[in-house]
């Protein structure tokens, strides 16, 4: 086992673990807290497969700016564990089971997936992932999509405005 | 690409006049007017103007039918800020805001007409999403619309990340983004060999589409939103927003359907006899008619997934003849039940004689809904089903249609009975002449399509 | 002359118009000269068509193409031969004493409704010609459903009244089971050989391509058709009700046309009758029943028309048995004079009831003899003939028939003279209690007695005169040689049944003696019937036994209520309120129910939870993916399944 | 020429009048546009041969706004033409709220039934066929009797139901002609395979025969006729129910002659089944409307049957029997209607002795009653002659058991004459006066017709020969 | 590493991130459950960029940009997702400011 695979293992437990708390913390703070390591566990993934630019919006992004956005919410509604009441227990039991369900069968399929077999991820080597190969990418054949966006940005700064203002 | 950028420009306009002008009352005009401009851009483009030219990429493909698509949807917008303008005013404080936000539901109608690669989809399909979740929950003191908002947001939003994961699948499997993922690429000795991953992604995708034009088990969103959103939003979101799915739909699906075989015909041949099923029987029982439309809107998503089962040209066209039916209908039966003091049935009890131009208006517009003759709804359904004969093997489904359609009378004509048949003084609030006017237009445009469809089918051999 | 003879039915049909919508506006006189002119008219052109055919032969002249189908031609065309030309000097003639006589009798009638009786006589009279004349099966049967019309609205005269409703209703449906015999026979003769006109269906050629089981069948079927319209068991029970309508109007029915419809019928397809030996015994045996269960009933009847009906139903059976032992110008014979004697009764009769006041019981009447001689003369002589007295008419045609009955088969004969004794024991019973003894109506009845106008005696003089001489056209070989003028004219009708049947011959001696014993035992039995009424006191006591049976008419109404009519009304009901309340219609609704139920529990999947919303999206994720690797073996099967539709 | 005008008149005069508020002049424009109309059915009956009315509409379909007349559409076309102003007429004095559109319904019903009878192209057939039963059900719901709104919705979707299956053969069909065309002669030259051709006549029978109605799809017949206004009744059990019947012969016979004769028995025997067990029910109906109904179902199975046997005996019976039936039950329905106005019941246990009261409406019922029970020399007697020769020939025991049929329809149509005209006057009937002036002018009409039909239907049979021959040519 | 492994690890984190969208009721949660399935779509398509690298250059050593196209799908998702994010929220506070609730069971008043 190389240092790769030890770091993957790793940081696969600490995803899962982290993604598994985010569900059972009872406290919304302290999901929100569990959600940025998620964040932390996936960017340290884009550094393993040699996505540097990816890992570093991600956790600028995510990690920093939108669940910050989610912790200030939080906050501002000062919610806590008590606030949020148990759900039915059926309900529960129903929404893992098909939850379950659906990675089982996934799974499953993924298994069957021969073709995959002598597939590998590039670890490490491969650099496309570098801000200078995407950079040349996303402003030339890309720039349409990424003026788009504008219009995206646009319509939620409209709508934070026209829902989010207190009248 | 004309109608993208315009519609994307003119979204900004709308949204800095709120900020210019203070008079509520000129949006609608300005709107209007906007939306000629876009027209014209639009069919500008069918003759090879631009203007602007942009090298997409190949990101984007435009074509003949896409634009007339883009037609169908713009004048369908037209026509619906022209009858409901003014209720659009009404609704909140920001009614520049709210055309604004038209505007970039009309850019994410338009890239879902030319998108050639997932990405584009993709996108196409959030630009056209996110301004709907603000406006369904535009009505900010109406608990109801702030319900519908939230429930719109927290299930699209999982759609979102159910179609992404498919469309991660099917980059693992395929390798690319392009619009055909399953490409004979796959191919080995003769046999069309698709990986599992392209097409588990193809199904979570497949099923992520179903959700945006509300196709059963995955509508369960769209009676909520439609009741809950203000109704003149409900209104474009069941009209333009819904075909504008059905267009990326067909787009996505029509060149898969032959290589996934015939497995794809049964899962098909699933979501529309549940959507169908939905649709009519629960509308049935519906005392509201705002939420008895809601259904029937589940019910006509049904009869358009016909045109994906058929898949071949008959079928292309009957979708564009569909969503433009289906849209003027629609808007007309809209723009009066917004007028109505009461939305349940009993609130049209007698609207024949206090309104009579208003009863006739919705006469019309639910025979068409019910694919009576006559209308242009008759030519919608008998596309659909023309489709699905031509394409063979097939009947029994038909015939479930069609008993279903059966069914879908049942519902339309109670609002009939209730605006002829019965006493009552339905309430509405105060109708002006143009608005008169512009319903019977509506009214006269679906009869005109009824009696010769070749007006609108013509350009589709052009 | 004969190209006139489309004006026959033509004269009575103008005056049925004439009458039937000037009822409101002519006079009473004016409404009785039409009606009766018409047909008197129609006497006229008959007698000069009757010597027409004569001395020309027969004929068919073709009116109008009635129905034309590539494969079915069926001409409105008339046949005038021996036979038709006969039966239209009877209908005619005997309908013109009958409308002569209903215009004294029925004066008392309001103008309208005395237009609509004559307007109604001249029709049925019409339909009766138009039955006669046709040229095929299809006309006969317009004329044959036309008197069952005419019987219809003439019993149903009296409309307030709805026993009469009730009679004449039944008269129409019994008639109608007949005459669904009658048209499936006609459908089976088009079917067969494609053409229902007599020329050709009894052409050789035509019975060549009929086989034994089809003229079997055929002639059974006519033979249904007879026996609603003769009034044959088991069809025979509207006839005595018909009495209900007026008195002349049952003349008309019983004696000159209607229940002679079927004999003619039979007459007219004779030789189909004498290709099928089963169903001549089947008629034989059928009318031979007829006679003697009509007789037994007459025996014991109050009414005097019902008396006079039930003694139709019997006459009318000896005419069946005379067609069924091949004796078809006997039974023709039979027709003319019981037309003759029959109508004489009735009017007779109507004289009475007139007299009367419309008192129709005989036990109140009695030693009417004085008061009414005319009548009384009248209607002794019709019961001398009907009796089978010599010379009278009755003689020579129930002679003929016996005989032929016997030369059959000796037990005909017997059962058949039977039934004679007791056709002479009740007709003189009517006329005993009628006539003879003492008055026992009330003292009002008595005062207003009186003879009847000459309009009324007039016809029964006639009637009277034609009684007693009409059998000497038909005077036995016995008698004299060539004698029998009737068969000689006949003869070229029964030409093709008489090439074909069997003669028995009976010797001479033989027949003697059968003759003299059976006018010897009639007489004797007059007599005693004479003799046993001319005292009788109308005592209360109720008959018991047979006696019951027989005054109650054997429940022969009371079966059929029982057996019929009345599990056909439950299986109506049955039909109406529960197949098609429940069943049927209730499948329907149930479907709509059906919708409306699933609509309410549809709903509730829509649960207004988001969370309830997502799993069910989520396992239809995890359904579509097993449907489409279908790994299950249940999946496997719902795929098969979806194929497979 | 004269097809397209067929269609045209009562449609454009039938939009004219609703524009009319004044209800005399609507009323009197639909009688001289119907009489305008009537005209001109008669001049296409006495014009030779076949007519054709042939345009473009939509040719990207392979559908032409394409007409044919033949004998059997000159029939029809005059049997329409004729019972529209008769039932103006009749109904005359009855006076309609918001008449003008009552009378711009009722003409572009007519304008239906024309097209429905004209049509010589699927699709414009399907058209028609829909377009004469819209208006129909806005009569019957807006002026029909209590329970109008249910009853008529049960019919609307009833044969709604069927019309959609039909729809879907037709597009069958379509898609298996060999130039994608929906003409007539397309759809007589297509060649299916025996199964598809049992589709197609199962997804076409069920829609014709809900429309005749033939058993047991039939129960919204007496409801709808008894809830609709009388005029209303009278186009839709006279000239409506000739549609399924015409739909047959001139669609689904030539179309898929092996099912049509290898689904002969199951018809025929449906057929009988209905006739007897109509004609039982109506035994036992004390409503007058609903008795008609149902005698009109015993009639209409006869009909069916009669195609059915295919030979042509019964189908030239049929032709006649659908003018025929028309008309006596059209004259039934008017005497209905005369009744429930004057007396306001229809119930027979509550009449009696009308007769008494009026004497010129009890004789044209009589009349009319003679004509439906098929007596000879009335109209009904020729058509029901040939029919029953056809079933015999088809089959000896179904004819003899429809055969009951007659004898029940006499003793229904006998209780309905006593029971209604003869006996003691009732209550209810004491005030009856006797018919206005433009019934009895309807009525004679009818009873006219009624009387010279039966004498002489040589004409009519001559008129539809060639249809006949058509279809049996074809063979 | 074998793509295999990636595979699972994504549907892993997303099959969690659905589990919490569906037995959650606080609105914010559920929401961040959602941003989960999308970082988990987000570490697969960056792990099939780089499969799909390393397929092109064992065949083609030239073809060095090949999966560029994976990654920038990533980038966009996580723009599209920042939009959402600011909608969504401003959603839920418009929803509390009404309700003074986040819980989505409450959210029933449109139902059947």
């Amino acid at each position: 086992m190389n240092t790769t695979e030890i770091l993957f293992f790793f940081l696969s437990a600490l995803a899962i673990f982290s993604a598994i708390m985010v569900l059972i913390s009872k406290n919304p703070i302290h999901s929100v807290l569990w959600l940025v390591a998620v964040f932390f566990a996936i960017s340290g993934h884009y550094i393993l497969l040699n996505a540097q630019f990816l890992a570093i919006v991600n956790m600028i992004v995510y990690a920093g700016a939108i669940m910050v956005l989610f912790l200030f919410v939080v906050m501002l509604m000062n919610l806590n564990a008590e606030t949020e009441p148990q759900k039915n227990l059926w309900m529960k039991l129903a929404g893992v089971i098909s939850g379950g369900c659906l990675l089982m069968v996934l799974v499953s399929l993924v298994r069957q997936a021969t073709d995959l077999n002598a597939k590998k991820a590039m670890t490490t080597t491969g650099d496309i992932g570098l801000i200078k190969n995407l950079g040349k990418l996303l402003f030339s054949e890309y720039v349409v999509p990424f003026e788009i966006t504008s219009v995206l940005f646009l319509s939620a700064m409209i709508g934070a405005i026209v829902i989010g203002k207190k009248e | 690409m004309n109608a993208i950028i315009v519609s994307a420009l003119m979204g900004v306009v709308m949204m800095l006049s709120g900020i210019i002008f203070q008079n509520k009352s000129l949006m609608k005009h300005l709107a209007a007017a906007g939306l000629i401009l876009l027209l014209v851009a639009n069919l500008l483009q069918s003759y090879g103007k631009y203007v602007i030219q942009v090298d997409t990429h190949n990101l984007l493909h435009f074509e003949q039918f896409g634009i007339f698509f883009n037609t169908i949807a713009i004048v369908a917008t037209l026509i619906y800020v022209l009858l409901s303008g003014k209720d659009i005013e009404n609704t909140g404080v920001h009614p520049a805001e709210y055309f604004a936000l038209v505007f970039f539901v009309l850019c994410g109608v338009t890239i879902l007409t030319s998108f050639n690669g997932l990405l584009m989809l993709f996108l196409g399909v959030e630009i056209m999403s996110i301004p709907l979740y603000i406006l369904t929950g535009a009505d900010k003191k109406n608990l109801k619309s702030n319900e519908a908002s939230l429930k719109y947001l927290l299930m699209g939003s999982f759609s979102t990340g159910i179609m992404l994961m498919g469309i991660a699948l099917i980059y693992g499997g395929s390798g690319s983004f392009g619009i055909n993922p399953a490409t004979p690429e796959m191919t080995m000795g003769g046999i069309p060999k698709v990986s599992f991953l392209t097409v588990s992604g193809l199904i979570l995708l497949f099923v992520s589409i179903c959700f945006k034009v509300s196709a059963a088990p995955f509508h369960f969103w769209t009676p909520d939103v439609y009741d809950g959103a203000p109704s003149v939003f409900t209104s474009f979101m069941a009209t333009v927003v819904k075909a504008a799915g059905f267009f990326a739909f067909m787009r996505l699906f029509e060149s898969q359907s032959d290589l996934m075989g015939a497995t794809w015909k049964i899962l098909l041949s699933f979501v529309i006899i549940a959507t169908l099923l939905i649709g009519n029987i629960t509308a049935v029982f519906q005392q509201s008619v705002k939420r008895m439309l809601a259904y029937s809107s589940i019910a006509q998503a049904g009869f358009m997934l016909f045109a994906l089962y058929a898949g071949n040209d008959l079928a292309k066209e009957g979708i564009l003849l569909y969503a433009a039916a289906y849209s003027l209908a629609t808007i007309g039966v809209f723009a009066v039940l917004i007028k109505m003091k009461d939305y349940t049935l009993d609130g049209f009890n007698g609207l024949a004689k206090t309104q009579p131009v208003l009863a006739l208006a919705t006469t019309i517009c639910l025979l068409s809904l019910s694919g009576i003759p006559l209308t242009a709804g008759f030519f919608a359904k008998y596309y659909m089903l023309a489709a699905v004969v031509k394409a063979g093997g097939a009947l029994w489904i038909v015939i479930v249609a069609v008993l279903f359609a059966a069914v879908s009378v049942y519902y339309y004509f109670r609002v009939i009975q209730a605006m002829y048949f019965k006493e009552g003084a339905a309430e509405t609030s105060e109708i002006t002449g143009g608005f008169k006017i512009g319903l019977l237009f509506v009214a006269g445009l679906i009869v005109l399509i009824g009696l010769l469809p070749s007006v609108l089918l013509n350009y589709f051999y052009f | 002359m004969s190209k006139l003879v489309y004006l026959i039915p033509l004269f009575p049909l103008l005056g049925f118009l004439i009458n039937g919508l000037g009822r409101k506006n002519l006079s009473k006189s004016m409404i009785g000269i039409v009606g009766s002119g018409a047909v008197l008219a129609s006497f006229v052109v008959s007698v000069l068509v009757f010597l027409d055919v004569k001395t020309n032969g027969a004929s068919v002249v073709p009116l109008f193409p009635f129905i034309d189908v590539k494969g079915l031609v069926i001409p409105f065309a008339f046949q005038v031969d021996q036979l038709s030309s006969l039966f239209l000097l009877i209908i005619t003639g005997i309908g013109f004493l009958i409308h002569l006589y209903s215009t004294a009798y029925m004066h008392e009638e309001e103008n309208q409704h005395y237009g609509r009786y004559f307007a109604y006589l001249n029709l049925f009279v019409f339909s009766m010609l138009l039955l006669i004349l046709g040229s095929n099966y299809v006309i006969m049967f317009i004329g044959w459903e036309g008197v069952g019309l005419c019987s219809y609205l003439l019993i149903g005269y009296w409309f307030k009244n709805n026993d009469y409703n009730y009679a004449a209703k039944k008269a129409f449906i019994m008639n109608r089971i007949g005459d669904l015999g009658f048209l499936l026979a006609v459908f089976w003769l088009i079917f067969k050989l494609g053409t229902a006109t007599y020329t050709d269906v009894f052409s050789a050629a035509s019975l060549a391509k009929l086989s034994a089981f089809d003229i079997t069948t055929i002639t059974t079927l006519l033979f249904v058709g007879a026996m609603g319209k003769s009034a044959q068991i088991p069809l025979y029970t509207w006839l005595p009700d018909a009495m209900a309508g007026p008195t002349p109007v049952s003349a008309l029915i019983h004696a000159a046309t209607m229940v002679t419809a079927g004999i003619y019928m039979i007459a007219r397809s004779n030789i189909l009758y004498t290709m099928a030996p089963g169903t001549q015994t089947l008629v034989a045996i059928v009318g031979l029943a007829t006679a003697i269960f009509a007789a037994t009933i007459a025996l014991k009847q109050n009414d005097i028309k019902k008396v006079l009906a039930y003694s139709t139903v019997s006459q009318l059976g000896y005419m069946f048995l005379g067609l069924g032992v091949g004796a078809y110008t006997g039974a023709v014979f039979h027709v003319m004079t019981h037309a003759f004697f029959k109508a004489l009764l009735f009017l007779g009769a109507g004289s009475v009831i007139h007299a009367m006041h419309h008192e129709q019981d005989i036990r109140k009447m009695g030693g009417l003899k004085k008061h009414l001689p005319i009548t009384h003369i009248t209607f002794l002589l019709a019961c001398l003939a009907i009796a089978g007295i010599p010379p009278f008419s009755g003689f020579f045609s129930k002679d003929e028939i016996l005989m032929a009955a016997y030369a059959k088969s000796p037990l005909y004969y017997y059962v058949g003279l039977g039934g004679a004794l007791m056709t002479a024991f009740y007709m003189f019973r009517l006329y005993t209690l009628t006539f003879l003894g003492g008055f026992r109506g009330t003292h009002d009845q008595e005062h207003h007695l009186h003879e009847s106008p000459a309009a009324m005696t007039i016809p029964l003089v006639v009637l009277a005169i034609l009684s007693v001489v009409g059998g000497l056209v038909g005077i036995p070989e016995l008698f004299a040689k060539d004698a029998h003028s009737l068969e000689h004219f006949l003869a070229p009708i029964f030409a093709g049944s008489t090439a074909i049947a069997e003669h028995h011959h009976l010797e001479a001696s033989q027949e003697w003696i059968l003759l003299g014993v059976s006018t010897a035992l009639i007489i004797a039995v007059i007599l005693y019937a004479v003799n046993s009424f001319k005292k009788y006191q109308a005592n209360g006591s109720e008959n018991s036994g047979v006696a019951k049976l027989l005054e109650n008419k054997w429940y022969v109404d009371e079966l059929y209520n029982t057996v019929i009519v009345n599990p056909l009304h439950l299986l109506a009901g049955f039909f109406k309120n529960i197949i098609e309340k429940n069943l049927i219609d209730g499948a329907v609704n149930g479907v709509g129910r059906l919708v409306g139920y699933g609509s309410r529990q549809l709903r509730l999947i829509q649960s207004g939870q988001v969370g309830n919303y997502l799993i069910i999206m989520v396992l239809a994720i995890v359904v579509f993916i097993l449907i489409w690797f279908n790994d299950l073996t249940i999946v496997y099967y719902l795929t098969r399944l979806f194929k497979m539709a | 020429m004269i097809p397209l005008l067929l269609i045209s008149i009562p449609l454009l005069s039938g939009l004219a009048v609703f524009l009319l508020k004044d209800s005399p002049a609507s009323k009197a424009l639909a009688l001289v546009s119907s009489i305008a109309t009537l005209a001109l059915a008669l001049v296409a009956v006495f014009s030779k041969g076949i007519l054709h009315y042939d345009a473009a509409w939509l040719p990207v379909l392979g559908s032409r706004f394409s007409l044919m007349q033949d004998g059997m559409a000159k029939m029809l076309c005059l049997l329409t033409a004729i019972s529209f102003p008769v039932v103006f007429t009749a109904t005359y004095n009855n006076s309609y709220q918001k008449s003008a559109a009552f009378y711009g319904l009722m003409l572009l019903t007519q304008a239906g039934l024309m097209g429905v009878f004209l049509a010589s192209d699927a699709l414009l057939f399907y058209f028609f066929w829909e377009l004469a039963l819209i208006p129909v059900y806005f009569l019957c719901s807006i002026w029909g009797g209590e329970r109008r709104i249910a009853v008529t919705f049960k019919f609307f979707v009833y044969t709604f139901v069927g019309s959609l299956l039909m729809l879907v053969g037709l597009l069958f069909v379509y898609s298996k002609t060999a130039d994608h065309s929906f003409a007539l002669e397309s759809f007589y030259q297509v060649k299916l395979m025996a199964k598809e051709q049992a589709y197609v006549f199962a997804l076409f029978f069920i829609a014709f025969a809900i429309k005749m109605p033939i058993f047991p799809l039939h129960t919204w017949q007496p409801d709808a006729y008894e809830q609709s206004p009388t005029a209303t009744t009278m186009i839709l059990s006279g000239v409506m129910v000739k549609m399924g019947i015409y739909a047959v012969i001139r669609w689904l016979v030539p179309m898929v002659p092996d099912a049509v004769h290898g689904h002969a028995n199951f018809v025929i025997i449906l057929s009988v089944i209905g006739m007897i067990y109509a004609s039982l029910i109506a035994i036992r109906q004390d409503d007058i409307k609903r008795l008609i109904a149902y005698s009109s179902i015993a009639h209409i199975g006869l009909m069916c049957a009669a195609i059915f046997v295919q030979n042509r005996i019964g189908l030239e019976g049929v032709m006649i029997q659908m003018f025929n039936h028309g008309v006596n039950v059209i004259g039934l329905w008017i005497v209905a209607d005369v009744i429930e106005q004057q007396l306001g019941t229809r119930k027979m246990s509550e009449l009696g002795g009308l007769a008494q009261k009026t004497p010129v409406l009890a004789i044209l019922l009589v009349l009319m009653a003679l004509a439906n029970v098929a007596l000879p020399l009335t109209n009904a007697f020729v058509g029901e002659f040939l029919m029953f020769n056809g079933l015999f020939q088809f089959n000896i025991w179904m004819a003899a058991i429809a055969g009951i049929s007659i004898i029940l329809a006499a003793v229904y149509t006998l209780n309905m004459i006593q029971k209604v005209f003869y006996g003691q006057v009732a209550e209810k009937v004491t005030n009856a006066v006797d018919l206005s002036f433009n019934t009895q002018l309807a009525l004679g009409i009818l009873v006219i017709m009624v009387l010279v039909m039966g004498l002489y239907p040589q004409p009519m049979i001559n008129l539809t020969k060639d249809t006949v021959d058509a279809i049996f040519v074809q063979r | 590493m074998p793509i295999q492994y990636y595979i699972y690890l994504s549907l892993v984190l997303f099959s969690i991130g659905i589990i919490g969208v569906l037995t959650r009721r606080n609105a914010i949660i559920v929401f961040m459950c959602i941003e989960l399935m999308l970082n988990s779509v987000n570490l697969l398509l960056v792990a099939f960029s780089k499969m799909h690298l390393a397929f092109a250059t064992a065949n083609d050593k030239l073809a060095t940009t090949v999966g560029t196209d994976g990654q920038l799908f990533v980038f966009f998702i996580m723009v599209v997702a920042a939009a959402e994010v600011s909608v969504g929220l401003a959603i839920i506070v418009m929803l509390y400011r009404n309700t003074h609730s986040v819980d989505i069971n409450f959210l029933n008043r449109l139902k059947n």
